[in-house]
């Protein structure tokens, strides 16, 4: 039985990333666009997670703590902001929200 | 001190206007013609300064005060002959162009004849300024007010014409202000003296390269200005879209500051540059008389028809200046001022025609000379005058510039010569349009007023006499021979 | 456990496609909260167990549930999955993808650049984290908690319904 | 007496500046008064000024200084009056033959609206025509040159709301222009080498100055050629005098037949050294007026419009005067400049006076009968069209043509060429008088005649008359009476003719000239009178057709013009109306916009455009990452 490299675990998130990636870009919806940015902070905290362990060390951990922290308070003022669009605009289309800046 | 004088008059006559017109618009009026009035009978005083002179070379008032010693420069203010004439021109065409806003500005009267004044008080003080910040200072103090009388009280494209305007003037000027300071450092970094001032700076020792590049950043400024012709395209959008009094100083006075620019800074400051620069100038001086003189002859729009008239006039200048003849520079000062006032006498008549018809195409004009036999007489006089007909001035002046240049450089002589029959071709053509024919107009026009009658009498009185008596403007600035060593007879 | 990572791994991305390919709200929460808890198998199989359990409980919990939440509260039904049908044409999504693929592809290059490391299995344990955590990183943790807190007074003030100017006789 | 002379274009200035400023408050008879008055007075002061001339010993000149116009350098010119034999025969011309215009002109313009307008205008042409032929300075003859270039087109386009009328006084001001500006050139060419613009300081120095025959001298002498040219509607710019018939008739008759359309004439003799000097140019004067009498002699017979007819001889005849100066017969050319006006403004005056009582009607061939109808007109008009045609001894024309055709063989630069052209000339004036004659006046009435023209109409017209037959008189060919009252006060002025060597009798030529013209006064006779089968034949020939039609227009020079330079030029000015140059700068300004438009696009509020930008940019940076 063979230990688990480095590098594969990081290949994992940086797949997860660029699906993230993807879901940001081709979708229209605030929601799907949120839940994408979503997996992208994970993708992340994977990667400083893998770095740890690799060294040994607590700080990845810790810094995947933060980004659990920043996500929670992102989420948190995003979905108000989602609430609050949908009850003005009636809709979730960030194209049509676009139109809507000035 | 008096030269100040004039300066302040204008400055707080216009403040004052503005400060009156909101309770009686009248009265500001007054207030603004009594103050051009006031300079000039003062600018008329100066003629008895005239006596403790006699011989015309030197300057006859030269006031100096301090404003920013540690850098050098100073309110140092000078007159001579040549600045003496361009003031008075100055505030003829001022007092004109108080009067033929009489009518024509109905809304925001005291800012209006505010902007006037200080455009008139930036334009003298460009005039006597000998210092080169000071001149920049009035440089700029007489354009920001014209932008606002273009942009506020113009035509349907006034912010067009008016950014454009200064977008051109501006340009320029900062080139012009990078030239001031070049000049600057480097004649303080030569004496250890660091002075704006422009009797110190006259004999500023530059190599061929470094005085070349100076210069062109004068003359590009002054180009623009004049017009020369690849810069021109500001001139006709904004004299066409300016207020009449706007056109009549624009055409009459700011075009003036161009050619005065080069005479009194370029010639004197790079003798040398000047005269390796000056094929390309006189150059660019005939292609200016034809190419302006062509593109007179097919416009439709009256006001922007006169303006490339002015094109075509500065072109002449442009040769006389760089012909570096005396004949021609006597020509070049009395162009300036006879195209001072028969292109604002034209600009004058056009705005009359405006405030008539409520328009500037001249295809929807036609036979007028019938219902407006006056103004038609007095269109024939300043046709005339700008076709370059004798016994008036324009021709004293074009007749000058030719012949001087003509010693020097007889093609490109030639080549401006034929700029008469083009000249000719435009005129009539303008005439024709306006005046002949069969009458197209159908509402009633009435003619001249008498306050217009009092305007084009005098346009017209002064440039038959600038025509028949010359003599005493060619002895005013015969010092000018003197500006650059290489000016010949 | 090498075995375990490999097949959570798989669970992951097969997870995280289904997300960002779903047209209903709901679906793509559940996938994601299946992808969260892979991925919280890989945190556990790389010895962090700590981590593992803030995944499944904040993550794949709080953060998701809110989510859900949300949705319901948005009442994002089948309306909202026929809009993403209609939106998610393949002219819409190929450019992006094959953009992100080529990203990918550059990262994996980079990433296998270096001679690799294979990792010993060693836990790190909470304590050494909370050590660390409250050693060295005070301040971080500090600032975090200032985060936080605007975050909830942000969302609380956002969230809040404004009144509507009404007048005092339509007021009920 | 010289402290006066300043009075002679004053008084018409006065005239003009009373009646332009004040003309709209005076009436009809106040204003006739002061238009006319104001000639008047200057032709008594003139003819006075004449005979104290006469009385003086040869060599006389008047001068007088009215005040330095400008000194700049060795640059002056005065302004400042100067009358030798030369210019005092002009000035008698202009102000005899203007009163008596203006007298006509009292008359036939009473109806008309403008009535100020148009004595002013008159005045000021005889003020400038005057200026000019009294100038000392070449400065000041340009001013009068100009000034009646601006009245020549004041007066064209006097009726201006007809276009035809603004587009003749356009082109005519127009193409003077260019002759004008031919002129000044040579000014400066003469200032440039001379140094000086007084004319009798040119004159001596001119000699001294330049060998016979250089380059220089040729210049400057075709350069003034040119400005004679325009001003004397000789080829090649000849085409603005027809259509300058678009005037009234008494400005015809001043400006484009008496004293104007001369001005070139005055100018040649006036710097008759330049030419001297440059053999050259008087060659190339002689020719041109040869070819110009013979052309436009050719156009003149088959012209309807009867002012064209008159137009086309005016031409033709100034062709005469230039053939004469260009072969060195000064005194001929000036003597024929003499009779011309006199008979010339005549056949206008009376043409008007026709045309007037036939309710403007200008078509010769809807005329006819008119020989009892208006008895006065006949008489005089049919001396002036005698005296045109040179009808021998006893009219004005035979004894200034005669002298012409002489020394076109005999003088010292004539050639048989040029006297076969002027003798055929001669032939195609006398045919066209006679048609003129014969197809307006005879014949059967086509048009009933309105109101016949006042005495004052009349009295000017025999006067004129008068002078058109006894005018000739003060000069006889030598080999009959030898009178030579005209050329004795010319050639103090102005050299005498050199013959050449060897010459046939000159009596063969007069009679091969009378019977050239006697000849020509037949044919017409026979053609027009007696309506022979010729006539008929040729209306119904084609080609005959084709080349009268090409008579017709001038020898098609306008179609010519138009193709070569009017066309050309408009094309030029109207696809450049919006000036070229304007769009490097609108091009800068697009550039700028067009930039702002781009990255306004990207700056477009799009999340998703913000994450493909950072994702393009991380791939861009990775990849340089990698490929470095």
């Amino acid at each position: 039985m063979s230990s688990i490299h480095a590098h594969t675990v990081l290949i994992v998130a940086a797949i997860l990333f660029v699906l993230g990636l993807a879901g940001a870009l081709i979708r229209r919806n605030v929601i799907f666009m949120l839940l994408s940015i979503e997996i992208m902070l994970n993708a992340a905290g994977l990667a400083f997670v893998v770095a740890g362990a690799r060294w040994q060390q607590p700080d990845g951990q810790i810094m995947y703590l933060f980004i659990l922290a920043m996500a929670a308070a992102e989420v948190s003022v995003a979905l108000a902001l989602v609430l609050q669009i949908h009850h003005q605009h009636k809709t979730l289309d960030i194209e049509q929200l676009k139109e809507l800046k000035d | 001190m008096i030269l100040i004088w004039m300066i302040c008059i204008l400055l707080s006559g216009g403040i004052l206007c503005w400060l009156t017109a909101q309770r009686l618009p009248l009265l500001a009026k007054w207030i603004a013609l009594l103050t051009v009035i006031a300079d000039m009978l003062i600018a008329c005083w100066l003629f008895r300064v005239y006596e403790a002179f006699p011989d015309n070379t030197s300057w006859f008032i030269n006031y100096q005060a301090n404003w920013i010693p540690s850098v050098g420069i100073s309110f140092h203010v000078a007159l001579d002959g040549f600045s003496h004439l361009l003031l008075l021109l100055t505030f003829f065409l001022g007092i004109l162009s108080v009067l033929c806003s009489w009518k024509e500005v109905r809304e925001k009267t005291g800012f209006y004849f505010f902007c006037l004044l200080w455009s008139l008080a930036g334009i003298s003080g460009v005039f006597i300024a000998m210092d080169l910040f000071l001149f920049y200072f009035c440089w700029e103090i007489m354009l920001i007010p014209m932008f606002f009388l273009i942009v506020i009280w113009g035509d349907a494209r006034r912010r067009y014409a008016a950014y454009k305007f200064f977008i051109f003037t501006q340009v320029g000027s900062l080139l012009m202000l990078l030239a001031i300071l070049a000049l600057y450092f480097i004649h303080g970094r030569q004496t250890g003296n660091y002075t704006f001032d422009y009797f110190g700076l006259l004999h500023t020792v530059t190599d061929g390269a470094t005085a070349k590049w100076i210069m062109l950043g004068f003359l590009f400024a002054f180009a623009i200005k004049l017009p020369v012709v690849p810069f021109h395209n500001w001139l006709p959008d904004a004299h066409s879209e300016a207020p009449t009094a706007g056109s009549l100083l624009l055409a009459g006075l700011l075009l003036k500051t161009g050619a005065y620019g080069i005479i009194r800074f370029v010639l004197p400051f790079f003798p040398e540059a000047s005269v390796s620069i000056a094929p390309w100038m006189i150059f660019l001086g005939v292609t200016g008389i034809i190419y302006g003189a062509l593109l007179a002859f097919s416009q439709t729009d009256l006001k922007r028809l006169i303006a490339y008239t002015s094109v075509s006039h500065m072109g002449f200048v442009l040769v006389g200046i760089f012909s570096f003849s005396n004949i021609a520079m006597q020509g070049v000062v009395m162009q300036i001022l006879t195209h001072g006032i028969s292109t604002g006498a034209l600009f004058v008549m056009a705005g009359m025609l405006k405030e008539r018809l409520h328009t500037r195409d001249i295809t929807q004009m036609g036979g007028l000379w019938t219902s407006m036999p006056a103004l038609g007489g007095v269109a024939i006089l300043f046709t005339m005058a700008s076709a370059g007909l004798p016994a008036l001035g324009n021709f004293i002046a074009e007749f000058f510039i030719l012949l001087g240049a003509f010693a020097g450089n007889p093609v490109f002589s030639v080549i401006a010569t034929l700029g008469l029959i083009l000249s000719a071709l435009y005129s009539l053509r303008m005439l024709q349009k306006v005046f002949m024919g069969q009458q197209t107009v159908t509402v009633p026009v009435k003619d001249i007023s008498t306050r217009e009658f009092i305007i084009m009498a005098a346009l017209s009185i002064s440039i038959v006499i600038l025509g028949l008596f010359p003599q005493p403007v060619i002895d005013t600035v015969r010092h000018l021979s003197t500006i650059h060593p290489s000016i010949h007879e | 456990m090498p075995l375990l990572f490999y097949i959570s791994s798989v669970i992951a991305i097969l997870a995280t496609i289904m997300v960002i390919t779903r047209y209903s709200p709901v679906h793509a929460l559940l996938y994601l909260v299946v992808s969260f808890l892979a991925i919280a198998v890989i945190f556990l199989s790389l010895g962090a167990p700590f981590a593992a359990a803030l995944e499944v409980i904040i993550y794949a919990g709080a953060i998701m549930v809110l989510f859900l939440f949300v949705t319901m509260m948005l009442n994002l039904g089948k309306q909202t999955a026929l809009q993403e049908k209609e939106w998610l044409q393949p002219k819409v999504w190929i450019g992006p993808s094959l953009m992100a693929f080529a990203l990918l592809a550059e990262m994996i290059i980079l990433l296998l650049r270096p001679e690799s490391v294979a990792m010993p299995f060693a836990v790190v344990t909470p304590r050494q984290v909370s050590m660390s955590l409250y050693g060295e990183y005070i301040i971080a943790v500090e600032l975090v908690g200032f985060l936080m807190m605007t975050g909830i007074v942000g969302a609380a003030h956002i969230g809040k319904h404004k009144k509507k100017n009404l007048h005092r006789f339509l007021q009920t | 007496m010289e402290q006066y002379l300043y009075l002679i274009p004053a008084l018409p200035l006065i005239g003009f500046l009373v009646l332009s400023l004040a003309g709209k408050y005076l009436s009809r008879n106040f204003i006739a008064g002061i238009g006319a008055g104001s000639v008047c007075v200057s032709a008594l002061i003139t003819i006075i000024l004449g005979v104290r001339f006469l009385q003086s010993p040869p060599g006389t000149v008047y001068t007088q200084l009215l005040w330095h116009w400008f000194l700049t350098g060795h640059l002056s010119a005065d302004l400042s009056l100067r009358i030798d034999a030369l210019s005092l025969i002009f000035i008698c011309i202009i102000t005899f033959i203007g009163a008596l215009i203006h007298i006509y002109s009292i008359a036939f313009m009473r109806n008309d609206r403008d009535y100020a307008r148009f004595f002013a205008s008159m005045n000021l042409f005889v003020c400038a025509m005057l200026l000019l032929v009294m100038a000392d300075n070449l400065v000041l003859l340009y001013l009068g040159w100009e000034g009646v270039g601006l009245c020549s087109y004041l007066l064209i386009g006097f009726w201006y709301e007809t276009p035809a009328n603004y587009r003749a006084a356009n082109k005519a001001f127009v193409i003077t222009r260019i002759g004008d500006t031919a002129m000044i050139i040579g000014l400066f060419l003469i200032f440039k080498e001379l140094g000086t613009l007084y004319i009798p300081d040119i004159l001596i120095q001119s000699t001294q100055h330049f060998n016979s025959g250089s380059a220089t001298i040729t210049l400057i002498a075709l350069l003034l050629l040119s400005g004679g040219i325009g001003k004397s509607a000789q080829l090649p710019l000849q085409t603005w005098l027809p259509d300058a018939m678009a005037g009234p008739s008494p400005v015809s008759a001043l400006i484009h037949a008496a004293t104007m359309v001369t001005a070139g004439v005055y100018l040649i003799s006036r710097m008759h050294t330049i030419f001297e000097l440059s053999p050259l140019a008087m060659h190339v004067t002689a020719v041109i007026g040869a070819v110009t009498l013979f052309m436009a002699g050719c156009s003149a017979m088959v012209q309807t419009d009867i002012k064209r007819v008159l137009a086309y001889s005016t031409i033709s005849q100034i062709g005469y005067m230039f053939l004469a100066m260009g072969v060195g017969a000064w005194s001929a050319a000036i003597f024929h400049f003499f009779t011309h006006a006199f008979f010339k403004a005549l056949l206008f005056l009376a043409a008007g006076a026709v045309i007037e009582t036939l309710h403007h009607e200008h078509n010769i061939f809807k005329m006819g009968g008119l020989r009892k109808e208006m008895p006065v007109i006949y008489y005089t008009f049919t001396i002036g069209a005698a005296a045109l045609a040179a009808l021998p001894l006893v009219t004005a024309g035979f004894f200034s043509k005669d002298q012409i055709l002489w020394y076109a063989w005999s003088a010292g630069g004539g050639h048989p060429a040029l006297w076969a052209l002027a003798l055929s000339g001669a032939f195609i004036t006398a045919f066209y008088s006679t048609r003129l004659i014969l197809v307006v006046f005879w014949g059967d009435m086509k048009t009933t005649p309105g109101h016949l023209p006042s005495g004052i109409m009349t009295v000017p017209l025999i006067i004129l008359a008068f002078f058109s037959i006894a005018g000739g008189w003060i000069e006889w060919p030598h080999n009959l009476l030898h009178i030579s009252l005209f050329s004795e006060q010319v050639q103090q002025v102005l050299p005498v003719t050199q013959l050449k060597p060897h010459l046939p009798e000159e009596i063969v030529f007069q009679l091969i000239a009378v019977v050239v013209s006697l000849f020509g006064i037949y044919t017409g006779y026979a053609l027009y009178y007696r309506q022979s089968e010729l006539m008929t034949l040729w209306r119904q020939s084609a080609n005959v057709m084709t080349v009268r039609n090409f008579l017709l227009n001038g020898w098609r020079f306008d179609q010519l013009y138009d193709t070569l330079l009017v066309r050309p030029f408009l094309f030029i000015t109207r696809i450049n109306k919006s000036d070229v140059t304007d769009k490097l700068y609108t091009g800068i300004a697009d550039i700028h916009l067009q930039l702002n438009k781009l990255f306004s696009f990207f700056q477009n509020g799009s999340l998703r455009w913000y994450v493909a930008g950072v994702l393009i940019g991380i791939l861009f940076i990775i990849t340089l990452q990698l490929l470095l």
